[in-house]
């Protein structure tokens, strides 16, 4: 076992992505769901910045592109929170399989 | 020359009636309708006499024989350059005598008519249907296209189940109009498909190229070319005109219809199915008569047999019926057959005594033919019943009636010096010079008609003692009396008519001469026959019964005609209906609808299924999606980027 | 003479004229614009008949071309040969008639009238075309407003029939759009067109007419009732309101007649002789089997719907003969069923409007109580089983003729099949004029009922009228349709 | 080993742990306590990459604003105690197979994969660079996405007001629209 790089880094997000996938399939809560899609966000930005790292070290846009997920994780996170809201204020319920009007 | 108008006004002067008398709704038409009607009809039987007179002594002659003259021609419709229907007006010796009946008949069933049929709601109807018979029926005969005679055919046709079905609240007379229709419309299409097979051997439709073609001696040979089942094309083609003719003219089998057209009018039966429509297939046989001698002699052959056989079988179920019109209608049918199988046995040229005869007879059945049925009217008309049990002894209370139908009875029974003896002998004597056993058979039917008429005529007009009578019985008006009296004087003289002089097979006039010897044996006959009629009904007491329990199975089974129609019966309600019709509508139900449902019930259970895959859940979306992506990716990688 | 577009934009006029105006105006001014558009129809045909007889003697009289698509080189191409001129007079007389009986319709009127006009500019449109992507849109314009008049204005099982008629039709439609694109596809990239008179004088290779013809043949086959796609005629015959019945047979039916003729048949002559045998004996079993089939109906609609299979079978043996009779017969067939049909069907739905209904035992002795339409009936009926003075028999006749013009055995047996079908027409027919029309009074309440009025009057007058002039003088239409036919038989000889 | 490793290999058995319980967990309280610690060891990764400015981005507006942002609306709409319902076995099972093949295949392709490392360390950038290059309109600069992300948040923001408003006029609507539907 070596030096961590650019590798174990990877193997990091990967397995990070893929755990909030696995959420994201198992989960009926759509709050649990939102924190999954959350992970996978995440497991990108480590991504961005790690590429940013060892492959192009003097530039910066594995920064920005960062900083830009995370704002617009912010803003979403702030909607899929007030649709959820709504969604419990109407059906007393956040799961998955109850709203389920616009079937068909 | 013969003069177009002339001739032309001819079937147009019926034609204008009927257009005349079917639109036309004013109350004074409706008055006068009968008047219109009978007008007309005599300017066109005026008209027809002149132009016999004219063809027969000024223009129709040339060189010892009647010509052929067409004396216009339009073209109708074309369907190849050679083959096409033409409109035209033929005269030649059949056409101009046929001419001459159906117009002189017309007149005379108009004129009594109009008293016959006074105070019914359909007065201008029934004289416009009328008009538009005598019209068809006249063009019919005047035709120079096969096609064209076909077309009126169907018109005559059509004329025909009109006036059967006038009556058309009474269910047994829409029953019979439809009976008539739909079985002559049956053999038509015998007729079509001749006529179809005669237009392509002949490449033509005109009379005059078919008989150009096929009609001598030397056309046997080209004939015989193509045949199927050993029987040449172009005698195929002339039995199914023949099956056209025979349905038309009522021979057996195919005359189930005219015993049930007698619940048309009586004057209607007078006109169209004892004199004029009903010889439109003896007509026809004549018309072709060189084709069928010359080029299809087995076809003539089998003609004589069907003749003579519906004759026989028509005089035995005539002896039998008691329904006064139904008699008459089997004696019509019994003496068309006379007719067709005179056609059968005749000759050609100096041979064609045959032909002659058949268009004689054809010529005085006309007149003692119409007589009776209008003698019958008359009496129905008094009696308010078909059935002759009804009858009896009206000699007393209908003098006249009396003594025209007598006439006419003496006419057809062949009793010398009527006009039927005349014809009668003539087509034995071209039996027996011909066809023996065809002879033998006509002698023996000669004698039932005499016993069958004169059956009726006891019934009818003797008889008394069966039922009383009230005395205000009267004759007719003067409107029915007078063509009585003209048929009846036309049933005692016109016999006399040198009638091989102006018809023959050729048109060169044949010498007839009566065989006095030959003439005895029918003669005696027909005695005879009378003579057991007047024996049996005649007479006090039960000798009718008696001899019908003696005669068993016979009888039932005459009484019952045979069950011919039975055997159609079953032919059409469980054959056609229910063995064709119902399975066909069976299949198109649940077979071909079926399909269509199927294929359209399916593709709604498909889209039922395939819409749960659409389940709005997007966590199974997500799975899919990812496995669909792997399974791409190793898609690619293992298969498409190996190398 | 008039421009040639103004057929189908006429009707279009008119049904703007009738959305614009209030209601109360709409049938007066539906049958104006009728009226005009007859007027126009016959002006097209006297100039026609002038411009032939002065011996203009072009395939198509009245060309003009309209820039349309001219990306795809799809144009409004229009002109107009005897059969299509043939077709255009039945579609005016169909059309006015149609409009006449529906006269007092009650639900929705403004809306029945406007898809009664469409379907008639689609009918002209459809005839004048010269362009195939220009007639595939007029065909689908005569196509989509006949669902909406079964689906709302019908009667019966009206949903499953306008679904079923829908769809069938646009499966046959599809078909057809294949067939036009295919061949818009086959022709050099640069010289591509719709054109009919171009794909006309390029004709096909004879490998593709194979694969293309029976693609357009039976997609037209089945608007004319081609044997096994033939249900929706039944069905959606019944379910149609009177008009949309008479526009249905006398119209719709035709269109596919025509298509058969003018496409399948004229573009790919190589293939029609080919599949000739297929669609004779597909035409034979539509008119013997149709014929059997409607013996049993007892619905009065169902036994005319049946019998149009029977009659337009005929349409198609006489294209499938292949001769120059059969063709000409094809065209008087459409025309007399055209006519014949329609009047069939306005007097059902008189008989019905009095006696609420259609079953053939529950009528009776309507001769007494309304001649009228009584008489009518008797003459639709009597032209159906072809008697001759009516339109039927020419017609009929000419199919026999050129069925019999093929020397080759199975060509006349199935004539002589198709014969068959005229005692089986008479069976049927006098079945049901004898117990509608004839027979004694069976519900007493037929014994008063109102006598025809005179929009009825005048439009089975001109059905009739039309019946009998095509009856009695059949030259007329031959001389109309028989250089047209010459045309298609000298292509066939050359193709 | 060196120190940094054994920080790496804490790292990220501190953020693959608690991101498994996280979404593992039934306790719905519990699973985003888990994810709170999780979105830490990410901002522990940024600092062990050296990228201080993100790790504090990550730190203030993941662990601290989406978290307890996440954390209010489990208090909003679950009451407490209740365990979040179970989830088929079947359904486990294959998303967990989903889930390995896809990471399986991902590390295959990674390991298979050689990318061109620079090795030169530089370091971690400095936040003045940052700032430049984010607010500079030359070709390199981030001024345009910068301005639409800002909107887009003022967006967010306003819509997420407009959504979860309890006006009662609104609420009839939805109710309606339900109703409706």
């Amino acid at each position: 076992m070596n030096t961590p790089g650019l590798y174990h880094i990877l193997f990091i997000s990967t397995a990070l992505f893929f755990i909030g996938v696995y959420g994201f399939f198992t989960r009926r809560n759509l709050i649990t769901i939102l924190m999954s899609i959350e992970l996978i966000l995440n497991s990108v930005c480590l991504n961005f910045i790690a590429f940013n790292k060892y492959v192009w070290p003097e530039k910066l846009d594995g920064v920005f592109f960062t900083l830009f997920i995370i704002a617009i994780a912010a803003a979403e996170a702030a909607l899929a929170i007030a649709i959820i809201i709504n969604l419990y204020r109407s059906h007393n319920t956040i799961d998955v399989n109850a709203a389920e009007e616009m079937k068909y | 020359m013969p003069e177009l108008i002339l001739i032309l006004l001819i079937p147009i002067m019926p034609f204008a009636a009927f257009l005349l008398l079917g639109l036309a709704n004013g109350n004074f038409i409706k008055r006068w309708a009968g008047a219109i009607g009978t007008g007309a009809i005599l300017v066109s039987a005026g008209a027809a006499l002149l132009t016999a007179y004219d063809y027969f002594f000024v223009y129709g002659g040339s060189g010892g024989a009647y010509r052929k003259i067409l004396v216009t021609e339009y073209e109708w419709l074309q369907f190849t350059p050679e083959i096409s229907i033409k409109m035209g007006l033929l005269l030649d010796p059949v056409a101009v005598m046929m001419m001459v009946v159906i117009s002189f008949i017309s007149l005379m069933v108009h004129s009594y008519s109009i008293c016959y049929l006074k105070g019914e709601q359909r007065f201008n109807i029934y004289f416009s249907y009328l008009g538009l018979f005598t019209f068809s029926m006249l063009a019919l005969v005047m035709s120079s296209n096969i096609f064209q005679m076909y077309i009126f055919w169907e018109l005559v046709g059509v004329s025909s189940f009109l006036l059967i079905g006038f009556y058309y609240q009474k269910p047994s007379a829409v029953a019979a109009a439809k009976k008539a229709f739909i079985i002559t419309r049956f053999a038509d299409l015998g007729l079509l498909i001749g006529i179809l097979i005669l237009a392509f051997e002949a490449k033509s439709l005109d009379f005059e190229a078919i008989i150009g073609q096929f009609g001598h001696g030397k056309s046997a040979s080209v004939s015989t070319s193509s045949a199927w089942l050993g029987i040449s094309t172009i005698s195929w083609a002339m039995l199914l005109v023949f099956i056209g003719g025979a349905g038309k003219s009522a021979m057996f089998p195919l005359h189930v219809w005219l015993p049930d057209a007698m619940e048309g009018p009586t004057p209607v039966s007078a006109l169209i199915h004892a004199a004029t429509m009903v010889v439109a297939g003896v007509f026809l046989v004549a018309r072709l008569f060189p084709v069928y001698y010359f080029s299809a002699p087995e076809i003539l052959n089998l003609i004589a047999y069907v003749g003579v056989f519906s004759a026989l079988i028509a005089a035995i179920i005539a002896c039998t019926q008691t329904d006064i019109k139904r008699v008459l209608a089997y004696s019509t049918m019994s003496q068309i057959g006379f007719m067709m199988f005179s056609l059968g046995v005749s000759g050609f040229g100096e041979e064609g005594l045959g032909f002659t005869a058949s268009q004689f007879h054809l010529f005085t059945h006309a007149f003692f033919k119409a007589l009776l049925f209008l003698c019958a009217g008359l009496v129905i008309h008094e009696v308010h019943s078909n059935e002759v049990s009804k009858m009896g002894g009206l000699r007393k209370s209908m003098p006249l009636t009396h003594i025209s139908f007598l006439i006419a009875c003496l006419a057809i029974a062949g009793i010398p010096p009527f006009a039927g003896f005349f014809s009668k002998e003539e087509i034995l004597l071209a039996a027996w010079e011909r066809n023996k056993p065809v002879y033998w058979i006509a002698l023996f039917t000669s004698a039932l008609t005499a016993f069958y008429m004169f059956r009726l005529y006891f019934l009818i007009f003797r008889n008394s003692n069966k039922h009383l009578h009230q005395p205000e019985h009267r004759e007719g008006s003067a409107g029915q009396m007078v063509p009585l009296f003209v048929l009846a004087a036309g049933s005692v003289v016109l016999g006399l008519i040198p009638f091989g002089r102006f018809v023959s097979s050729d048109g060169r006039p044949l010498a007839t001469e009566l065989h006095l010897v030959f003439s005895i044996a029918p003669v005696l006959l027909a005695i005879l026959g009378v003579s057991t009629a007047a024996w049996l009904y005649n007479a006090p007491g039960n000798r009718p019964q008696e001899v019908s329990q003696r005669l068993g199975n016979l009888y039932k089974a005459a009484y019952h005609k045979f069950y011919i129609d039975e055997v159609w019966l079953f032919l059409t309600k469980k054959v056609i209906m229910n063995g064709i019709g119902k399975p066909a509508a069976w299949f198109d139900k649940n077979v071909v609808n079926a399909l269509v449902n199927f294929s359209g019930n399916s593709t709604i259970g498909l889209a039922s299924k395939i819409k749960k895959l659409q389940s709005g859940k997007v966590q199974l979306y997500g799975m899919v999606y990812l496995f669909t992506v792997i399974a791409s990716v190793l898609i690619i990688i293992f298969f498409i980027n190996r190398n | 003479m008039l421009p040639l577009w103004l057929l189908p934009a006429l009707p279009v006029i008119t049904a703007l004229l009738v959305i614009l105006l209030p209601a109360k105006h709409t049938k007066f001014v539906s049958l104006a614009g009728t009226i005009l558009q007859m007027m126009a129809v016959a002006l097209l045909t006297v100039s026609f008949a002038e411009q032939r007889r002065e011996g203009n003697s072009s395939l198509f009289l009245f060309d003009e071309k309209i820039e349309w698509f001219s990306s795809w080189n799809a144009s409004l191409h229009f002109g107009v040969d005897g059969i299509s001129v043939a077709m255009i007079l039945l579609t005016s007389l169909v059309v006015t008639a149609g409009i006449l009986v529906s006269w007092n319709i009650e639900k929705q009127g403004k809306e029945f009238f406007i898809l009664l006009l469409l379907l008639a500019s689609g009918a002209y449109g459809f005839f004048i075309s010269l362009d195939l992507f220009t007639l595939f849109c007029f065909l689908e314009i005569a196509v989509i407003p006949k669902f909406m008049l079964i689906g709302i204005w019908g009667s019966g099982n009206k949903n499953y029939s306008a679904n079923k008629l829908a769809l069938m039709l646009m499966a046959g439609s599809a078909l057809i759009l294949v067939g036009i694109l295919f061949m818009y596809y086959q022709m050099p990239i640069g010289k591509r067109s719709f054109d009919f008179v171009t794909i006309l004088s390029n004709p096909l290779p004879l490998q593709s007419q194979l694969i293309l013809f029976p693609l357009v043949f039976v997609g037209f086959g089945i608007f004319t009732a081609i044997f096994p796609f033939h249900t929706w005629v039944p069905d959606g015959h019944s379910s149609a309101p009177t008009a949309g019945s008479m526009f249905l047979a006398g119209i719709s039916m035709k269109l596919g007649g025509y298509g058969c003729l003018r496409v399948a048949t004229t573009l790919m002559p190589e293939a029609a002789q080919h599949y000739s045998i297929v669609i004779v004996i597909l035409a034979a079993i539509a008119i013997v089997y149709g014929a059997f089939a409607t013996m049993m109906q007892t619905d009065l609609k169902y036994i005319n719907a049946y019998s149009s299979i029977s009659h337009c079978g005929f349409v198609l043996l006489g294209i499938g003969m292949l001769t120059k009779s059969g063709i000409n017969g094809a065209v008087f067939q459409m025309v007399s069923h055209g006519l014949m049909t329609a009047l069939f069907f306005a007097v059902i739905g008189m008989m019905y409007a009095r006696t609420h209904t259609r079953k053939v035992s529950e009528m009776g002795g309507l001769l007494k109580t309304i001649p009228f339409i009584s008489a009518a009936m008797f003459i639709a009926g009597l032209c159906s089983l072809g008697l001759p003075g009516l339109s039927g028999f020419p017609a009929e006749m000419t199919v026999f003729m050129g069925g019999w013009e093929r020397p080759e055995t199975i060509y006349r047996v199935v004539t002589v099949l198709a014969c068959m079908s005229i005692v089986i027409t008479a069976v049927y027919i006098l079945r049901a004029i004898g117990s509608t029309v004839m027979g004694p009074v069976k519900n007493r309440e037929f014994e008063e009922l109102p006598k025809a009025m005179w929009n009825e009057k005048l439009a089975a007058v001109i059905l009739i009228a039309g019946i009998v002039i095509m009856g009695v003088l059949p030259f007329v239409l031959y001389k109309l349709v028989n250089p047209a036919t010459q045309e298609i038989i000298k292509q066939m000889a050359t193709g | 080993m060196t120190a940094s490793a054994v920080i790496f290999y804490l790292l990220a058995l501190l953020t693959l742990g608690s991101a498994l319980l996280a979404v593992t967990s039934r306790h719905i309280f519990r699973s985003a306590i888990y994810l709170l610690f999780s979105l830490i060891g990410m901002a522990g990764f940024y600092f062990w990459l050296q990228f201080e400015f993100i790790a504090a981005v990550q730190i203030v507006v993941y662990a601290g604003g989406i978290a307890v942002l996440i954390i209010f609306s489990v208090f909003l709409t679950q009451k407490s105690g209740e365990l979040l319902p179970p989830q088929k076995g079947s359904r486990k099972f294959f998303s967990a197979l989903a889930a390995f093949c896809g990471f399986a295949l991902c590390m295959l392709q990674i390991v298979k994969h050689s990318f061109p490392l620079d090795d030169h360390d530089f370091g971690g950038p400095r936040v003045a660079d940052i700032g430049q290059q984010m607010l500079s309109i030359d070709d390199k600069g981030y001024a345009l996405p910068f301005e639409v992300v800002s909107i887009l948040l003022l967006a967010a923001m306003i819509g997420c007001i407009v959504i979860a408003m309890k006006s009662g006029s609104r609420q009839e609507a939805i109710g309606s629209e339900n109703a409706s539907k």
